[in-house]
């Protein structure tokens, strides 16, 4: 049990911002429910992303202006949302095909659990009974690379563990995960930190987390405060 | 003369069998043939199967089955939401059996069914609870599962608009599991809001071949502020 | 060997005639390449029959006016057609699900070579270096009923035999067998003959036939000469 | 910004490697990609894996590669018509290898590969010639055979209208193979007759999405009297 961390780290909407910073001009990427949905709001001027949606559309656009909600245009979350120009809609078998196929360049996921071996747990907490796997598992083994935007911890507890003790997901598939304190590689040698966020020392993030971390550079590198790009 | 029109949801849906496979499209309530399942809770056939990919999203979806004790098994990948009460009280008392899948595989898994082919294998949910029990094998380099093709007796789904032989085309992410439940059930039931002459319709703009429509029901236009029901 | 058949029986376009008969109205129909093709120009008027086509239509057409034939607007056999009004596109790979999963009321197809089982030799002659396959093994698996639409012999040799020796197309797949001297039907009992052409006897047909015939009634039962239906 | 569209088809098929696997769409002369084809027996990369489905229905399809001795495989379901002398002058010598696969089963086959299925059953084949030596299981009480997927370094697609993020739409009968072909291959190269701009295109009618398209170029309008060349 850690402390809940305050007044330090990325706020949801940083978060957001620093996944979308990664992602890269023409690429197709699914955001997942709740903080990865916020990227679809932060991408930068000049990017063109073009966002999937499980349900069935390529170039989810931002949400639309009150009173101007359509039923018939939502996205995986059942929110009522946009399409961009270049858009197109077809049907849940032809989007899941183009997810397990391989084709979407990036998926934005959040976790219960993530391990140090990039395992991935997203879709049962033990004590529910039900499970509400909808494309997660789909999307962790199609998406070309898979990139998890949480907080780093969840009621004080590390979500980064050494093994996941939820049902997995899908095992190995992790790539990178953003959190409100850094930015960390799920690599062959184990969880590397790229980036910490403002206020954020190594050792606090360590003591965030259940699994070993090392840092990618010699000394601590400090992010800049961003911004919220739009 | 080809005439699939029917007059009303209730004739529609009059000859569903207690113990029916009953696909439902939809996506939480958009695309949701909600007339079709509320004449059905009318109707009140017992013992169903159903497939559908939310359960409990909306009120006027499967929810409504379920609370009406007609439905003995689920099939879906995401059986929460606001109304999924029903369904937690009757898995507690073992009234209810419930398969989850991932929404690709069940997407898969219909379209099979459709397709002609009985089996397939996929990378999703190999080595996780869901994939449990399956037959597996390694393709290139990764495993597989083996998952079977779903077909029903009776599928219920929304369209925007049709013509007499059953073509369909949809309004945006109205379309979802509708085009690919039409095409898997012995007998598929389609409540559009308009029915136009044969012809009016974009050949090229179908996304649902009349091939796969054996009934359709025109509806009124949907209440207004439906859109905010999901909670 | 048996004598070339002459001047008995149906010309091309009654025995195309003859098979539209039994077509009922509403049901989803395709049509191989050759003689069954013919069926779509002498479909009874009062009935909707809609035509597939392998390549991805449904609602065929007559053939255009000369002139207005469209390179991409074509049948099964490449030629040009038209769309009638009801009728859509989509692509091979949904049409061969719409094939295979069981959606076609009737499939109306060429032979080499029929078995009394209802065995199909359909796309390759032993002395082919190729074959050609086509969509003939999907549909023979696929379509509720398999109509054979043929000439009665081949060089004066029969088709219809007790056992293929060409490759199968598909074993146990054919319902009926319309020739240009006799509608009959592949049974459990064996090959019954349904009905006669004009001028064509039981005897006849027998000799034409490399494989025991039945007669479905206890006297021969002639065919009205079938005029040919627009 | 995304912007898909080359020059020139030289220029688009220039990286095609000796031994690359390429998809051809098309069925017959129509939504044939002749003009990447052209630019392929100029480029002259060899010992190619072809998979269309028609070879030798038109001079200007997968015969001209085979003429040029650029194909060391075929995969297809209807290797003949006025153009397939030479692919039968080298069968005869054993210069060229041939599969043939039902037109279905090719059709599945490419959609598994673009899809992530990597096998699936189907009844079509079973105890046949194309069937043998192909793992077998019955379900439904029917002898189903395996098949496996097939992907491609690149495919060669027609289309009719495209925009710059790689959309396209078909005109008629011209969409067959081009589509599932699309979804198969590492780099997707279409050839279009227009170009316009993003969102002109309808969104419901988009047959290939942006995803599947990797490079697109704009001919100019085929010649009058192609209609008539299948012969």
């Amino acid at each position: 049990m850690v402390k809940e961390e305050q007044k330090v780290g990325w706020s949801k909407i940083e978060l957001a911002s620093r996944v979308a910073q990664d992602l890269e001009d023409g690429w197709f990427v699914n955001l997942g429910i709740g903080i990865p949905t916020l990227v679809a709001d932060v991408i930068p001027e000049g990017k063109e992303i073009i966002l999937h949606s499980e349900n069935g559309l390529l170039g989810l656009g931002p949400k639309p202006e009150p009173g101007q909600e359509d039923m018939d245009l939502v996205n995986a979350g059942k929110e009522p949302i946009t399409l961009k120009p270049g858009g197109c809609f077809f049907s849940q078998s032809d989007s899941f095909a183009m997810i397990r196929g391989g084709h979407l360049d990036a998926a934005v996921l959040g976790a219960f659990q993530v391990s140090e071996h990039g395992d991935l747990a997203s879709w049962k907490v033990p004590s529910d009974p039900l499970g509400r796997v909808g494309g997660a598992m789909d999307l962790t083994v199609g998406a070309k690379r898979i990139f998890l935007c949480m907080q780093h911890t969840s009621k004080g507890k590390p979500k980064i563990v050494e093994e996941c003790t939820y049902p997995l997901t899908a095992p190995r598939c992790v790539d990178r995960i953003y959190t409100n304190l850094a930015v960390i590689d799920v690599t062959d040698e184990g969880l590397v930190v790229q980036e910490l966020a403002p206020g954020v020392s190594f050792q606090y993030l360590q003591e965030c987390t259940a699994a070993p971390l090392k840092l990618h550079v010699s000394d601590e590198r400090q992010s800049d405060a961003l911004g919220v790009q739009q | 003369m080809i005439q699939k029109r029917f007059e009303n949801t209730a004739k529609a849906v009059a000859d569903i069998h207690d113990g029916a496979t009953l696909l439902v499209g939809g996506f939480g309530g958009s695309g949701l043939p909600s007339h079709l399942i509320a004449a059905l809770v009318e109707q009140g056939a017992k013992n169903l199967t159903v497939v559908s990919n939310n359960i409990g999203a909306v009120s006027d979806g499967v929810a409504a089955l379920i609370s009406n004790n007609q439905v003995k098994k689920i099939i879906c990948s995401f059986p929460v939401g606001p109304h999924a009460d029903d369904l937690i009280a009757r898995l507690q008392n073992s009234t209810i059996e419930l398969e989850i899948a991932p929404q690709g595989t069940l997407a898969e898994r219909i379209r099979a069914g459709g397709a002609g082919i009985p089996a397939f294998y996929t990378p999703t949910a190999a080595y996780t609870e869901l994939g449990e029990g399956k037959e597996t094998r390694v393709y290139n380099g990764r495993l597989h599962v083996l998952e079977q093709a779903i077909t029903g007796d009776f599928a219920f789904i929304k369209g925007h608009r049709a013509d007499r032989w059953g073509n369909i085309v949809y309004n945006k992410t109205q379309r979802n599991f509708n085009p690919v439940m039409a095409t898997a059930a012995k007998i598929t039931i389609a409540e559009v809001d308009e029915i136009v002459e044969v012809g009016e319709l974009d050949p090229e703009n179908i996304a649902t071949p009349s091939i796969y429509v054996h009934r359709l029901v025109k509806m009124e236009a949907a209440p207004e502020g439906r859109v905010l029901v999901n909670g």
